[in-house]
């Protein structure tokens, strides 16, 4: 043990190390619990969707659009914590980062990965998807460039792709720590994913320099990834959609609710995997404050957003408007008030904000108000358009509600996979907030 | 090599070998096996042994012949790919139809591919009404009536068989009165509850000219409509529309535009608001039955007291007229001013006012008004039409409703008697009385001609299958005419799909499987074959008229044009001869337990019940409601809030001849004390899209009957509705019905438009 | 590559002013509400004409029917002077479409004939278009329908069958439209002339309240009618300039 | 101490290349299908040759597919077509008696189509030939075809190839070739 509580190098590998190798039975179960769903709640209702057409959800005319793309908004949104964050809190040199944003990034990959899975369930014609992607064909047809749908497309592919390789960028060095303290076939496969990682000065200073970069890079990717997503509602003409305060709206409620999952996420690394020392009460105040500061600028631009609709004086908005607020759906809609707006302001308050039990349900809460969010931005959008004879009512069905809850179950299938492939928590960089190891502490 | 392969394994190399062989064999064939798969499946092309002449694949005929799913009998154009039939047209040369269809016209092409359509004659196996048949060869079916009707008529008891049928027109007609009259029987009798009886007998007794007039609406300026929904499925709707367009907005042929004329305005009296008051410029909500009190209190206005009517109309003056129809006076004095000072009124008396106990006296009253308009024989007016090419009038053919139930009683009574129905379902046309019923089991012998397994079908004994009328031959004199002589050829445009004939070729089949002088006295071979001699008979006698080189020649002109026609104009008289008095109607069912007047009416879709199996018909959004697949009973909210129900709710709606459930619709649409339902759904036997879908209002009407023609009075019952408590989500397309002061309609007269509010 | 070419050109081109008179023809619909009855018959005529399916009770109820026209009706007043006002409502053919800049792979574009038109077997089923519609005349195929034999033997061979999965929505009958063309190059034509096509619901009207035609044609009757005082087009405040242009039904309150 | 990637992946050697032979027979079966069942030119209820028809005795596509000129459809003979001729020539050669097996029997032909477009294709082979395109530039040089083969791919890329080639009219729009 070092002096000032620090845990010397040798803990922070024996905390994290066997996180990778030990496999609980709660652990088991968990796994089984969300495959299982996976496959029942997501896959199953998918292919049967797959085999009698779109029909099998509940959308109808005049809602053409459903939960699928409430789901898709929410996933991406999800995905806007880690990775923004982490850069964000890098390019700041915020040090306080460092232990969680591997989780982090792992949340903001798999989101995203469920979020194209959205997008899969939601087409018409699935196996012709390929279409969408600019690449010759037998056809000599390129896609559409004029369409928001086709800006989401390469938006999302290229925040995949930067957010999986920034991920994978920065465990480098862990897995180099993993395959030296592994043997057998498994330390032979770390040190092929580590690339032979050496540790030479050469490597770090590459290392650092490419990861600042890409942090660099990050960051206006990920702000344009939910413009876009913004655009495909606000493109349209749809009275409650067409808003030009969509894209920050979005990007806005993205984060925020990005956030509120690391903190969910954080509080159960740091309960079960036991990283009670690198995953503290400063972590939760601060993301507490950043929470705090984005519910504030959320309900402003709600605000805004529920004026201008009022303030236009057009038949068109106002009745949109008046649905969304007093119609069927109105209770969805105030619970989201109640829980990302109003909520949300208990967190002005260190003493909750460092209460991690209080943190963990706070945040689901405020989850669940973003989800409800996204849900209502399609359900009650559409059935409001401009032909009163056309008007129309949206339930989602059971196979959306089923794959709903799938979607969740890929999500934590993943990330449970996840852990056990990478150090959920970046060693090394825990490593450097520790003074350097007296002769006592051992270095591995 | 192998050991050097993976020098961990305890692999032999003679295993490892195998293991490889194995391997890449499994594999291989998977890939073979996928190719194989997931190759398109082979299409083939199968060419004709021998192509039929005139046959170009990819290329489309066009036929025209005679629709016949109402009695207007407009001119179609079928177009015929492959040899199926595709798509039904109007006929632009044919002076009913000038190029337009109506809904139901356009579904005719589902009668012909309907999935449930009789294939193959059979015969009863079970009760009658149970619909247990098996089936038979059309020569044992044929011969077992022939035997039978062989039998009567050597016996001279030929008397005891009868023929009822629907709308049966042109030659076919003739050869079924022939046939008869070879059976030494007159009973023949033609009934659907839709045909204009009254209006037959109302003319007869104003005019002296028993026969459906033409109404010359295009070129009428105001029109005064007394229930008739001329542009929904009343008598000739494709022509009245046609007209109503014209008398809107001036003619429109093509390129020349015709000169701008003055807009006609429609005036609409009726207490349901119906597709034609929906159009209407003034929508007149009055007590069901008393639009004869209305005209006369119109005529007296117009009359001023003097005239020949003059004592006959004294006492209809504003307020009493107002008292008995419950429309203001005011209303009535500006609507008679209006039709005074219009420079061609016309009036026209129709659907529910000819529906009441007092139907005829009401039409008489309408009839009234264009006499005094002095209407009669002038453009704009009300034109008679010259006697018909051939066949007889409607009111000579029609039997009324107690004429039916006499003549099917009769045959019942005569011993061993045969009835033969063709091409009607008065099963299911017939108000909530069991006589027929009982008559109809009483018969011994009953012979169905029909193309489904409708209600009436139940009850016969030998149901024959028939052509659809895209199969077969047949001709037409269209009943109303267009003020000159029309006539026109229907003939087949696809090879019939099963073993089906013509009625005709029924009846020439028949003649031929009895005794030798029945043979001799039908001598064709077929239908198509006494059609073709009856036009040439019609030809002979015009021979010097016509300028075609021979018979074919006009044949084939015929057959090409769809339609022939002379323009001979009858010259009719403004005389009047009926005396005009007001009978106030009866309804069934005294006002204090039965306070609701019922009015069902003809839907546009099924038209009297005929179109309910067809798919088509069946999603057709009812224009004034929107409402598909089922029936429901239209209430004034004031009603539903007296009811304290709501849309959807489903009443128990009883008279006093019985009582069935439906749906609540609320409209703005019609009187507080009048309730409505439309006629059509409720089948209980008409192939799966009808069978068991909704109520049928005429189930529960009381046997009420015109006092003067004996016609079925099927708006003169009263009835009383309880909430059951159950209710429905109704299965329509339109959604909300205000339009939230949107510019969908357009900017309002006057206003033109400009750009909106929508930022 | 010259794909990469167009694709910079199409970017630019729609915005060109003028564009639309360029093409070939502009088809053209005016629809005279004083005409119109409400009578449905160019309902059945265009689901015969163009194969749309019979989708059944239970999907009917569920909003999933298939009908490229319908007729939309609207009261205005309370009984006794209740007024009902029908209007026919099918793709205005937009000359500034809102849903074609939604689909993702072209499967909707204005062609030379200045149609918004729909490419059946392209689309991949997003359903953008139909949520961008105002008009909410796009109908998307949400399962593979079938007709009871032999029901089919009435299916147009010049329409295809939409499978599940698709956009569908009114072409003003291109197949009439192709086939006119055909017997014009037949005739040594290079243009079509006034009322060489009419669609199914035009042809049936028994009113004759449709009329279609090429709005580039300035002595074409759309192109003379579409002047009428009391011409509108639908929802212009939302600019998509319209194909199709209604004249208002006027309104005589005191007879 | 620490362990190299090539060594690391020489572990994973025997695996890549079981996986590698696996592909490798798995491509060869698919490829063999291919080669013994060719789906272009597949054999026909009867060996009918157009090198004797339209090759050797030069006869005129269009008199046996009359419709091409007239229709969308080029059109299959029909049996009594073939008959017009083989009822006297080459009565005694096995092929023929097939096709005499068929009209005596009245029954059609069960071509196998070798050109097989899409439903939703509309192609018109009236328009190509009122065009003076050549049979040939589609369906190949059949004349010198033993048994019927497809030579065009037929891919929606070679139909709008040909169409900017010869600059057709709205060459480009889909829907000149789709319904």
């Amino acid at each position: 043990m070092s002096e000032r509580g620090q845990p010397s190098y040798q803990e922070v590998n024996d905390a994290v190390l066997p996180t990778m190798t030990t496999f609980t039975w709660r652990y088991w179960t968990a796994l089984s619990i969300s495959v299982t769903v996976m496959i029942f709640g997501f896959f199953a209702p998918w292919w049967y969707q797959l085999f009698v057409g779109v029909g099998a959800a509940g959308m109808s005319r005049a809602a053409y659009w459903g939960t699928y793309l409430g789901n898709f908004i929410f996933w991406i949104g999800l995905s806007h914590s880690g990775t923004l964050l982490s850069a964000v809190l890098h390019i700041t040199q915020s040090d306080w980062r460092k232990s969680i944003y591997r989780s982090a990034e792992a949340m903001t990959l798999f989101s995203l990965i469920t979020a194209a899975f959205y997008v899969m369930v939601h087409l018409g014609r699935l196996w012709f998807v390929h279409w969408t992607v600019p690449i010759p064909n037998v056809m000599g047809l390129w896609p559409n460039f004029r369409s928001p749908l086709m800006f989401d497309v390469m938006a999302i592919t290229t925040y995949l792709t930067a957010s999986s390789i920034f991920i994978y960028m920065g465990s480098v060095p862990d897995f180099a720590t993993v395959r030296d303290n592994a043997t057998g076939l498994r330390r032979k496969i770390y040190a092929i994913m580590c690339f032979g990682w050496r540790g030479t000065d050469r490597e770090w200073h590459r290392l650092g320099w490419a990861y600042t970069f890409f942090a660099v890079l990050v960051i206006p990717l990920a702000v344009s990834v939910h413009s876009i997503v913004s655009w495909d509602f606000a493109l349209s003409i749809v009275p409650g959609l067409h808003h030009t305060i969509f894209a920050p709206y979005f990007v806005c409620g993205a984060i925020f609710s990005g956030t509120a999952g690391i903190v969910t996420v954080m509080y159960f690394l740091r309960k079960y995997f036991h990283f009670e020392r690198y995953i503290t009460e400063k972590h939760f105040n601060n993301l507490g404050k950043l929470l705090l500061l984005l519910s504030l600028i959320w309900s402003y631009i709600n605000m805004l957003e529920l004026f201008t609709g009022w303030f236009s004086g057009s038949s068109f908005e106002i009745e949109a408007l008046r649905f969304k607020l007093f119609g069927f759906y109105a209770p969805l809609f105030w619970e989201m008030i109640a829980f990302c707006a109003f909520l949300p302001l208990v967190l002005f308050s260190e003493k909750i904000r460092t209460n991690f039990r209080l943190m963990l349900w706070i945040s689901i809460a405020i989850n669940i108000g973003m989800f409800t969010e996204r849900f209502l931005i399609v359900a009650t959008t559409q059935p409001r358009k401009f032909l009163p004879d056309a008007f129309s009512f949206y339930m989602p069905s059971l196979v959306e509600i089923a794959i709903t809850i799938g979607s969740f179950a890929v999500f934590t299938t993943l990330f449970l996979v996840f852990v056990k492939v990478f150090p959920s928590m970046s060693m090394y960089e825990v490593k450097e907030t520790l003074n350097l190891p007296t002769r006592k502490g051992a270095r591995t | 090599m192998a050991r050097k392969k993976n020098p961990g394994s305890k692999l032999s190399r003679r295993e490892f070998l195998a293991l490889v062989g194995t391997g890449t064999s499994v594999m291989a064939g998977a890939g073979f096996l996928t190719a194989k798969f997931s190759r398109r499946p082979v299409e083939q092309l199968i060419p004709y042994v021998v192509p039929p002449e005139d046959y170009i694949p990819g290329v489309a005929a066009y036929y025209n012949t005679v629709c016949n799913l109402c009695p207007a009998g407009c001119g179609i154009t079928v177009r015929i790919r492959e040899g199926r039939a595709k798509k039904i047209e109007g006929n632009p040369a044919h002076p009913v139809s000038q190029g337009g269809t109506c809904a139901l016209g356009q579904s005719g092409l589902q009668v012909l591919y309907n999935p449930d359509r009789l294939q193959t004659p059979v015969t009863r196996r079970g009760e009658r009404g149970t619909g247990d048949f098996h089936t038979v060869g059309w020569n044992s079916a044929l011969t077992t009536v022939a035997s039978h009707l062989d039998k009567l008529r050597l016996a001279n008891r030929g008397a005891g068989v009868g023929l009822l049928t629907g709308d049966i027109r042109g030659h076919l007609d003739d050869l079924l009165i022939q046939f008869l009259g070879l059976m030494g029987s007159g009973r023949y009798l033609q009934y659907a509850f839709t045909n204009p009886t009254n209006l037959y007998s109302a003319n007869a007794a104003s005019f002296d000219t028993a026969q459906l007039p033409y109404y010359d609406i295009a070129n009428s300026d105001f029109l005064l409509s007394f229930g008739a929904d001329f542009l929904g499925m009343w008598v000739s709707p494709v022509s009245y529309s046609r007209a109503y367009g014209d008398f809107r907005q001036g003619r429109r042929e093509g390129e020349d535009k015709g000169p701008r004329r003055q807009r006609g305005q429609l005036v609409q009296i009726e207490p349901r608001m119906s597709l034609t008051g929906a159009n209407a410029d003034i929508w007149v909500p009055a007590v069901p039955g008393t639009e004869g009190a209305l005209a006369l209190g119109i005529a007296h206005i117009i009359a001023g007291g003097a005239g020949r009517f003059a004592a006959a109309l004294a006492e209809f003056d504003p307020p009493r007229v107002a008292e008995i129809s419950g429309v203001e006076a005011s209303t009535i004095e500006r609507l008679a001013r209006s039709f005074g000072d219009a420079k061609a009124p016309l009036a026209i008396g129709g659907g529910g006012a000819a529906a009441g106990t007092n139907g005829v006296p009401n039409l008489v009253a309408i009839n009234l008004l264009n006499h005094l308009a002095g209407n009669i024989g002038r453009e704009g007016g009300v034109v008679f039409n010259p006697k018909p090419a051939f066949g007889r009038t409607g009111m000579q053919r029609h039997g009324s409703y107690l004429d039916l139930l006499a003549f099917v009683e009769e045959i019942a009574d005569v011993d061993d008697g045969v009835l033969i129905i063709a091409g009607t379902n008065p099963l299911y046309d017939f108000p909530g009385d069991e006589r027929l019923v009982r008559a109809l089991q009483r018969i011994p012998l009953v012979v169905g001609l029909s193309s489904f397994m409708d209600e009436t079908m139940q009850y016969a004994d030998i149901v024959l299958p028939v052509n659809s009328y895209l199969e077969g031959w047949g001709d037409d004199a269209p009943e109303p005419g267009v003020g000159m002589r029309v006539a026109s050829i229907s003939q087949p445009v696809v090879a019939p799909l099963y073993d089906t004939m013509d009625v005709g070729d029924v009846f020439i089949r028949l003649a031929q499987r009895m005794d030798r002088d029945m043979q001799r006295a039908m001598p064709w071979p077929d239908f198509h074959a006494y059609l073709r001699n009856a036009w040439r008979r019609m030809y002979d006698k015009r021979r010097d008229k016509l300028d075609y080189v021979d018979f074919d020649a006009f044949w084939t002109a015929v057959l090409e044009a769809g339609v022939w026609g002379e323009t001979r104009r009858a010259s009719q008289r403004n005389e009047f001869h009926a005396q005009v008095d007001y009978e106030p109607p009866v309804h069934a069912g005294n006002d204090v337990d039965y306070p609701w007047y019922f009015q069902p009416f003809v839907s546009q879709g099924f038209f009297d019940g005929r179109g309910a199996n067809l798919p088509w018909q069946q999603e057709l959004p009812d224009p004034m409601t929107s409402i598909v697949y089922g029936s429901w009973i239209e209430l004034n909210p004031r009603t539903a809030n007296e009811l304290g129900v709501d849309e959807g709710d489903i009443l128990e709606v009883s008279s006093p001849a019985g009582s069935l459930r439906a749906p609540v619709w609320i409209t703005q649409g019609i009187r507080p004390d009048t309730v409505a339902m439309p006629i059509g759904q409720g089948h209980t036997s008409f192939g799966r899209y009808a069978t068991g879908r909704g109520a049928n209002p005429l189930s529960i009407l009381s046997a009420q009957v015109d006092s003067r023609t004996g016609a079925f009075a099927w708006g003169a019952t009263r009835v009383n509705l309880t909430p059951t408590g159950e209710r429905i989500r109704f299965v329509k397309t339109g959604g909300w019905s205000r339009t939230l002061d949107r510019q969908i309609l357009g900017p309002r007269s006057g206003e033109t438009q400009e750009g909106g509010d929508h930022g | 590559m010259s794909l990469i070419k167009d694709l910079f050109t199409n970017w630019s081109v729609w915005r060109r002013p003028g564009y639309f008179e360029s093409f070939d023809y502009s088809w053209g619909m005016v629809i005279d509400l004083d005409r119109c009855t409400g009578c449905e018959a160019c309902v059945v005529a265009c689901t015969a004409e163009n194969n749309l399916p019979i989708v059944g009770e239970k999907r009917f109820s569920e909003n999933r029917e298939i009908k490229w026209i319908r007729i939309e009706r609207y009261w205005s007043g309370e009984y006794p002077n209740a007024k009902l006002s029908f209007i026919p409502m099918l793709c205005q053919h937009c000359d500034q479409a809102p849903c074609e800049i939604a689909c993702p792979v072209s499967a909707t574009y204005h062609n030379q004939d200045g149609l918004n038109t729909q490419i059946y077997n392209r689309c991949i089923g997003t359903r953008t278009c139909a949520v961008y519609c105002p008009y909410e005349v796009r109908f998307f195929n949400w399962f593979s329908y079938t007709w009871d034999a032999p029901l089919e033997q009435q299916l147009n061979p010049d329409v295809t069958v939409r499978e599940k999965g698709v956009m569908e929505k009114c072409t003003f009958c291109i197949q009439r439209i192709r086939e006119a063309k055909d017997h014009a190059k037949d005739d040594g034509r290079r243009r079509l002339r006034e009322g060489d096509i009419q669609p199914a619901c035009a042809q049936a009207c028994p009113t004759k309240a449709i009329v279609f035609g090429d709005r580039n044609d300035p002595d074409s009757q759309v192109a003379q009618m579409a002047s009428d005082a009391r011409g509108y087009t639908v929802l212009k405040e939302l600019n998509t300039s319209p194909s199709i242009v209604y004249l208002r039904r006027v309104d005589q309150e005191h007879v | 101490m620490s362990v190299s990637v090539r060594e690391a992946l020489g572990a994973f050697k025997p695996a890549a290349i079981a996986v590698g032979i696996a592909l490798a027979a798995y491509i060869a079966g698919w490829v063999a299908y291919e080669v013994f069942f060719p789906g272009t030119a597949p054999v026909q209820p009867i060996e009918f040759s157009h090198v004797i028809h339209a090759g050797d005795y030069q006869i005129d596509c269009q008199y046996c597919h009359i419709y091409a000129a007239r229709s969308t459809t080029a059109g299959v003979p029909a049996v009594e077509k073939c008959m017009g001729c083989h009822k006297v020539i080459a009565t005694d050669k096995p092929e023929i008696q097939k096709l005499t097996d068929y009209w005596n029997s009245r029954q059609a032909i069960p071509w196998i189509k070798v050109h097989d477009l899409a439903d939703f294709v509309y192609f018109s082979h009236k328009r190509h030939v009122q065009a003076e395109v050549a049979c040939q530039t589609c369906h190949g040089e059949v004349q010198t075809m033993a048994r019927i083969e497809r030579v065009a791919p037929l891919s929606m890329k070679w139909c709008v190839g040909c169409h900017e080639e010869r600059e057709v009219e709205n060459g480009r729009d889909c829907w000149t070739c789709h319904k």
